[in-house]
């Protein structure tokens, strides 16, 4: 009996409480309803959305390019006051590598009139690309995203300088050659394809067949799932059993580091072991002193003795204006992210000069990002002389094709240890060309190109 | 071969038949070689101190449990194995010793899924709730209806049955069982955990049933008095066997019995 | 006072059973979908690309996972492949017939998930619980590495993604890049509409109440003649049915796009929280649950930088999603310890207080 | 018939030809086995006193590991961050009773299990917040675990050994002994066992219930402490490990939700299985079957054993 009535006391209480849960939750709705509608654009400034992650299972590639890329507009801000006068508004929309959060930034966004996106992941890019004809909304996915989408006139929203996988793929297969002392020297050799699981790491597939045939030597897969990315051990195994003469990785997060580490455990000798430009220096280290010796593709300085870092260093971080920790401004990644702005700014630039507008639109970067030419001298004037090669885009080409080259992990840092590296154009552009013409017949009434063609300023 | 075709060799005038039936679990003997039968028409209580396999013997007739030995002919069908839907189906429902109704559904519900083997409009109708669905759901509403009132619970009706008094939710439970209009009725201590005025409720009612709709019950009670004043016949366990069997009158003055309860005088008022 | 049953008697079994029996809440109910629709006047393309579409999506998966978890008692974290299924079966439908209306392949796509469900669904009888939660996992990682393994699902795209094609309905495009926030939104509400009300016919008769007694207690609703198997695959395929329409609605009226990585096991987590926050066994509790599960990190988004600016504290992106993280992991707790049986009940439990306002003795 | 011989004959007949690797597979699983064990052993701690599933172990794990290496970086020296981290683990328990499992008492299992989904967001984004979410290397050197390797030279092959795996091998041992003993000869271990029984009986032998969960919960947070630096000494220390601790969850089921010893017969043929799976069978569909290939494992063998390997078979009664 006693029981019973506590009881039902209980469940009055309970009432009680759900209903002042509802009052609470009536009130909170009330007062911030003002709140939202607050996303006034300012007209006299250029809004430029940066889509990053700092957290997640991808947040440890994700943080020093964030770092990077928002330093370097920041630094113009401060420095230049923007870009040609023009105070550059910058939000970062944190997507967790998420395609989802990925959308739902993209969409608040883009009502503040963006004038660039940069996905920072295939998985965002593409639900991303018809759209961004669509919301006038130029797409900058640097060295990832769709590689068929360097084809510009396919793709004339779509923009993936420098190089595409297909091009990084081809440049690691000819290094590999040239140390072999020629290709013709792969055939009856073995080599090992270890590559995250997702649209990222199969992308490069067929090519690297075709490679195979044309060069007859032979292909292990060892396809490695996001949720396996740091228990690599079986791959491995499969690695030490196969033998392979050679080993690429296409990896990305903390799946780099994961394999470098591995490769040490197994004992796989490092001076076989390749990679696409995606490992940082946070996935090296962790190895460290083993690591020796490990290789990847990039395409520009991994090191801080250039004047836009030091202007970065002065003008951003010595201000407290970044979340960077110091000791890491120009380490690899966080230079990509530099990199990324350089174009994002270079384009803006560009539509500047093309429109003569002072505030442009997304249409005007697009523009701008077609004409874009930086040279040796424009790569000195913005301090990044030896930085990075010239670039150049045009309408056709939106991806420039870039001969990157080869640096080593010495234990502490990246050293460059080749020179430049082009692509295997022959091999690529064909692929190229029939990905692009796949893609605009599968996704059928895909519009025909009917932006104008700028000179090149 | 299957049951249906064989002959039937129990009378006719029985409507289930127990043979020889044994049960264990792991080396556990909870029934041995017990016979009995359940005439048309009768209250057949089944009494017996705690533990001496009589819930075990309802399970086995309504197919829970499949009896190591021996066989239950119900109906003229005689199986060893048999599932509990099929069982259900066949015509026998039950009600349970703690009480096993479905907490979160309300009343109405829960006598509602009473219904649900006489339920047959397609899934297609199901997903308009229109047409042959409507009119199958009234028509059964209006049955669940009648035992509403027949029950006398029409006041609970809405009410989630988790949230009723333990009186109350045994009556919801026998509404279930009477929904399925069965042939055998088996009641799993109906009256356990009732006050005086609950228990002649419920006496009242499986009188009624028993007699307006000529329903054959099986009963396990605790409570003698109860027992002697319903049943027709009263079968006795102890120790999963059969120790008596016949009359209230006859089973009372059967030594085995009186020695049986004698030991366990409190039986009575602990149930 | 002005929420009132008293008056309305009913006359007939069937008015006494229909799923709204108050005029009040009828009406009520008129206006929420008179509201919804007057939304696409609005033309607000942010709040109907990225709030509305998104949120009757997740609220149709949730009614999904509600049927299965809520009504059944059958707990599964494979919804996101289930979703999933839906969204592959529906890109290889309507490439393969690329004449067939948009609409019926995306009808169409759920009952390839259902199949699927109905499948991962047999070890239900054996298994329970948690047992069977974990059992789900395997659909969900299996299926997964099907989505990247079998490149036929995607039509051998080298990018390993779907993209949805243009398509329309009469004439106007709802899917691909120019179909207009306004357009898709009205094509998801009306399907979510129209399922929603399936899904209330379902679960408020013959089969509702049967998957139910089997969530209460199975072996009284076995002894009862209600058939464990064939109930719970059928709980099994009209969830994954109701999922994988969500999945297909998904990259087809949402995303534009996908990667096998969209239905990974978070998406299913995701959907379980706000089967969980809006209330197991309740169908209206699915829309409130993916409100808060959904539209609050938004909210929280916007909310939290205009609380602390002004206080001088600038926060980074970073933070905010942080802070939503731990926000969202403490109203979990907050709702379950105030009203473990989620939002629904609160509601009920307000219209209750309503009905007797202003005397409640 | 090809089919048929890659299945079923040249998996065995490259056991055969290739013990070293056949031994070094077999390791390899061991120790993936013993690593997925000790998360799960977290999961039984916690759901033989409680009857609660904690799904939030995996994030304690990160978390603890995450503590650890972010004192260590703030200069604490190593073995005090240690004491730290258990200290913070140990306000983690109390704080878990007091506002999680206090409040929702009574509440059944399902509700409870939500509640620790509500914990995994709230750890996530709380160790986000503090620590950053950029990877960090474990302080393996500082901790004084071993390094480096030993290669033996087996069967014709050569078979590498990794310290630091023998090391989580013995130490995995250790924990489970240490535990054992904790369960059979201390008054609390005693009464742990009165609450896995009957929550009442341990009431009525003067123990509190919020006691005992914050003694399980430490402990289980002890055990995840463990896990993360193992975790973390293969690869590094980020929010990507929890996915891994899904693994536990095939694990979990197989050695049944209450058996200590189930926890680590099951990891270790979880393993054991996967590691074998992926090696031999695997590259049949073209490899990375491992990612559910324990989920199916664990499936099956539900199928035939509903209770898992240490269960007691379920008499069904009403």
């Amino acid at each position: 009996m006693k029981n019973q009535t506590g009881a039902t006391e209980a469940g009055t209480i309970t009432e009680e409480k759900a209903m002042s849960t509802l009052k609470s939750l009536a009130l909170a709705a009330v007062v911030c309803a003002p709140l939202l509608p607050a996303t006034a654009t300012a007209q006299d400034s250029i809004y430029v959305p940066l889509l990053t992650y700092r957290t997640g299972a991808f947040a440890g590639s994700g943080i020093p390019i964030a770092d990077g890329m928002r330093d370097y507009l920041t630094m113009l801000n401060e420095r230049d006051g923007g870009i040609g006068g023009v105070k550059l508004i910058l939000e970062e929309c944190e997507t967790g590598y998420d395609t989802k959060k990925g959308i739902e930034c993209y969409e608040a966004i883009k009502s503040k009139n963006p004038v660039i996106v940069n996905p920072w992941s295939t998985g965002i890019t593409l639900p991303l690309i018809p759209r961004a004809a669509v919301d006038k909304v130029p797409i900058l996915s640097m060295a990832y995203g769709l590689s068929a989408s360097a084809d510009g006139t396919t793709f004339p929203w779509v923009f993936n300088p420098p190089a595409t996988y297909w091009d990084g793929l081809s440049q690691v297969i000819s290094y590999i050659g040239a140390q072999e002392g020629g290709l013709d020297k792969l055939k009856g050799k073995k080599l090992g394809y270890i590559f995250l699981d997702a649209g990222f790491g199969r992308e490069p597939i067929p090519l690297l067949e075709q490679l195979a045939k044309d060069y007859g030597f032979e292909v292990k897969f060892y396809p490695i799932a996001a949720q396996d990315m740091q228990n690599q051990s079986s791959q491995w195994l499969n690695v030490r059993r196969d033998k392979p003469d050679f080993m690429v990785l296409w990896g990305w997060g903390a799946m780099n580091g994961a394999a470098v580490k591995e490769a040490a455990r197994t004992g796989y000798p490092m001076n076989k072991f390749f990679s696409v430009w995606w490992p940082g220096d946070d996935d090296l280290r962790a190895t460290g002193e083993p690591a020796k010796g490990f290789r990847t593709l990039n395409w520009h300085s991994a090191d801080g003795n250039y004047k836009a870092l030091s202007e970065i260093k002065k003008h951003v971080v010595d201000k407290k204006l970044s979340q960077a920790n110091p000791d890491k401004v120009g380490e690899l990644l966080y230079n990509r992210g530099v990199y990324n702005s350089m174009l994002i700014a270079e384009g803006i630039r560009n539509a500047q000069m093309l429109s003569g507008k002072k505030v442009v639109t997304g249409e005007d970067v697009r523009r701008g990002l077609e004409t874009m030419n930086v040279d040796a001298e424009r790569l000195k004037a913005m301090g990044m002389e030896g930085f990075a090669q010239p670039i150049k885009l045009t309408c056709a080409d939106h991806n420039g094709h870039l001969a990157t080259f080869m640096q080593e992990w010495d234990g502490k840092a990246f050293v460059k240890v080749s020179d430049a590296i082009p692509p295997m154009v022959d091999k690529v552009k064909p692929l190229l060309d029939s990905a692009a013409k796949d893609y605009a017949e599968k996704n059928a009434g895909w519009p025909k190109r009917s932006e104008a063609c700028d000179k090149a300023s | 071969m299957n049951g249906r075709e064989m002959p039937v060799t129990v009378d006719v005038a029985s409507l289930l038949a127990v043979e020889n039936v044994s049960l264990s679990f792991g080396g556990v003997k909870a029934l041995s070689d017990v016979s009995f039968d359940i005439r048309r028409g009768e209250i057949r209580a089944i009494i017996g101190p705690n533990g001496a396999g009589k819930t075990s013997m309802l399970n086995c007739i309504n197919g829970f449990y499949h009896p190591t030995q021996g066989s239950i002919t119900f109906n003229g069908e005689r199986r060893r194995r048999m599932r509990p839907s099929a069982a259900a189906a066949g015509g026998i429902a039950r009600t349970f010793q703690n009480v096993a109704l479905f907490k979160g559904m309300s009343t109405l519900d829960n006598i509602m899924t009473g219904r649900s083997l006489k339920m047959h409009s397609g899934f297609f109708w199901q997903l308009l709730r229109h047409g042959p669905a409507l009119k199958e759901e009234t028509a059964h509403r209006r049955v669940v209806e009648d035992i509403i009132d027949f029950l006398e619970i029409q006041h609970i009706r809405r009410i989630p049955v988790g949230k009723l008094p333990y009186g109350l939710q045994k009556r919801v439970e026998l509404g279930r069982a009477l929904a399925m209009e069965p042939q055998l009725l088996l009641l799993d201590e109906p009256m356990a955990g009732m006050n005086l005025e609950e228990k002649e409720d419920m006496s009242r009612f499986i009188l009624d049933v028993n007699q307006h709709f000529g329903t054959t019950i099986a009963l396990i009670e605790h409570d003698m008095g109860v027992v002697m004043d319903l049943s027709d016949r009263v079968v006795v366990l102890e120790y999963g066997r059969k120790i008596a069997d016949g009359t209230p009158q006859e089973v009372k003055r059967d030594e085995r019995v009186v020695a049986a309860y004698l030991g366990l005088a409190h039986e009575g008022d602990q149930a | 006072m002005f929420y009132r049953e008293a008056g309305q008697f009913k006359t007939s079994y069937t008015a006494d059973m229909a799923i709204f029996p108050l005029r009040e809440d009828r009406i009520g109910l008129a206006v929420i979908i008179v509201c919804a629709y007057a939304l696409a006047l609005t033309g607000n393309s942010f709040l109907l690309q990225a709030v509305m579409i998104p949120f009757l999506i997740f609220s149709l998966a949730a009614i999904g996972l509600n049927l299965l978890t809520g009504y059944t008692g059958l707990l599964s974290l494979g919804t996101g492949a289930f979703m999933g299924v839906g969204a592959y079966a529906c890109y290889k439908l309507t490439t393969l017939f690329p004449g067939l209306n948009i609409v019926l392949c995306i009808l169409a796509s759920g009952f390839f998930a259902a199949a699927i469900g109905v499948v991962f669904g047999l070890p239900s009888l054996r298994i329970k619980g948690f047992y069977l939660a974990v059992a789900t996992l395997a659909a969900q990682f299996f299926l997964q590495w099907c989505f990247i393994r079998v490149p036929w699902l995607v039509n051998y795209n080298v990018s390993g993604a779907i993209e949805a094609p243009l398509r329309t309905l009469f004439g106007i495009p709802i899917v691909g890049a120019t179909a207009t926030p306004e357009t898709r939104y009205l094509v998801v509400l009306t399907m979510v509409i129209g399922l929603t009300w399936v899904a209330s016919n379902l679960v408020h008769g013959r089969v509702g109440r049967a998957w139910m007694a089997v969530r209460d207690m199975d072996i009284a609703a076995e002894l009862i003649g209600i058939r464990l198997l064939r109930t719970k695959l059928l709980a099994f395929a009209v969830s994954s049915y109701f999922c994988g329409v969500a999945g297909a609605l998904l990259v087809f009226l949402w995303y534009g796009g996908a990667e096998y990585d969209v239905f990974n096991i978070n998406q299913s987590f995701f959907i379980l929280f706000m089967v969980i926050i809006g209330g197991l066994g309740s169908l209206i509790g699915s829309f409130m649950g993916a409100a808060l599960i959904f539209i609050m990190p938004i909210v929280l988004g916007m909310v939290v930088p205009a609380v602390l600016n002004p206080f001088g504290l600038g926060v980074s992106a970073a933070t905010i999603e942080h802070l939503r993280f731990m926000i969202v992991g403490a109203l979990i707790i907050f709702f379950l310890i105030v009203e473990p049986h989620g939002l629904a009940r609160l509601w009920q439990i307000g219209k209750q207080k309503l009905r007797v306002w202003p005397f409640p003795y | 018939m090809n089919m048929l011989y890659s299945i079923f004959v040249e998996p065995f007949v490259l056991m055969g030809s290739a013990p070293d690797l056949l031994i070094q597979t077999l390791w390899e699983g061991l120790v993936a086995g013993v690593l997925y064990a000790l998360i799960a052993l977290g999961f039984v701690l916690i759901f033989k006193a409680s009857g609660v599933f904690n799904f939030a172990q995996g994030i304690m794990v990160v978390f603890a590991a995450l503590t650890l290496v972010g004192f260590h970086e703030m200069g604490v020296p190593a073995l005090l961050a240690l004491i730290l981290t258990i200290g913070v683990m140990f306000v983690l328990a109390v704080a878990v009773e007091r506002v999680v499992l206090r409040p929702l008492v009574n509440q059944p299992d399902a509700i409870l299990l939500m509640a620790t989904f509500g914990l995994t967001y709230f750890l996530i984004g709380f160790g986000e917040l503090i620590f950053g979410g950029s990877p960090k290397q474990m302080i393996t050197r500082e901790l004084y675990l071993p390094q480096g390797s030993t290669d033996l030279d087996l069967l014709g092959g050569l078979v590498r050994f990794q310290h630091i795996d023998i090391a989580a091998a013995v130490i995995a041992s250790l924990i489970i002994a240490i535990l054992a003993v904790f369960f059979s000869k201390t008054r609390i271990g005693r009464a742990l066992r009165a609450v896995a029984d009957s929550h009442k009986a341990a009431l009525s032998v003067g123990i509190s219930l919020g006691q005992i969960w914050v003694i399980v919960w430490f402990a289980a947070g002890i055990v995840a402490l463990v896990a993360g630096i193992m975790w973390g000494a293969r690869s590094d220390v980020s929010f990507a490990l929890q996915i891994v601790a899904l693994k536990a969850l095939p694990v979990l089921i197989l050695g049944g939700l209450t058996s200590i010893p189930g926890a680590i017969v099951g990891g270790l043929i979880i393993g054991v299985s996967e590691k074998l799976g992926e090696f031999y069978w695997g590259s049949l569909v073209g490899g990375g079957i491992e990612t559910w290939l324990a989920y199916i494992i664990a499936l099956l063998f539900l199928l035939y054993r509903p209770q898992g390997l240490f269960g007691d078979k379920i008499i069904e009664r009403i």
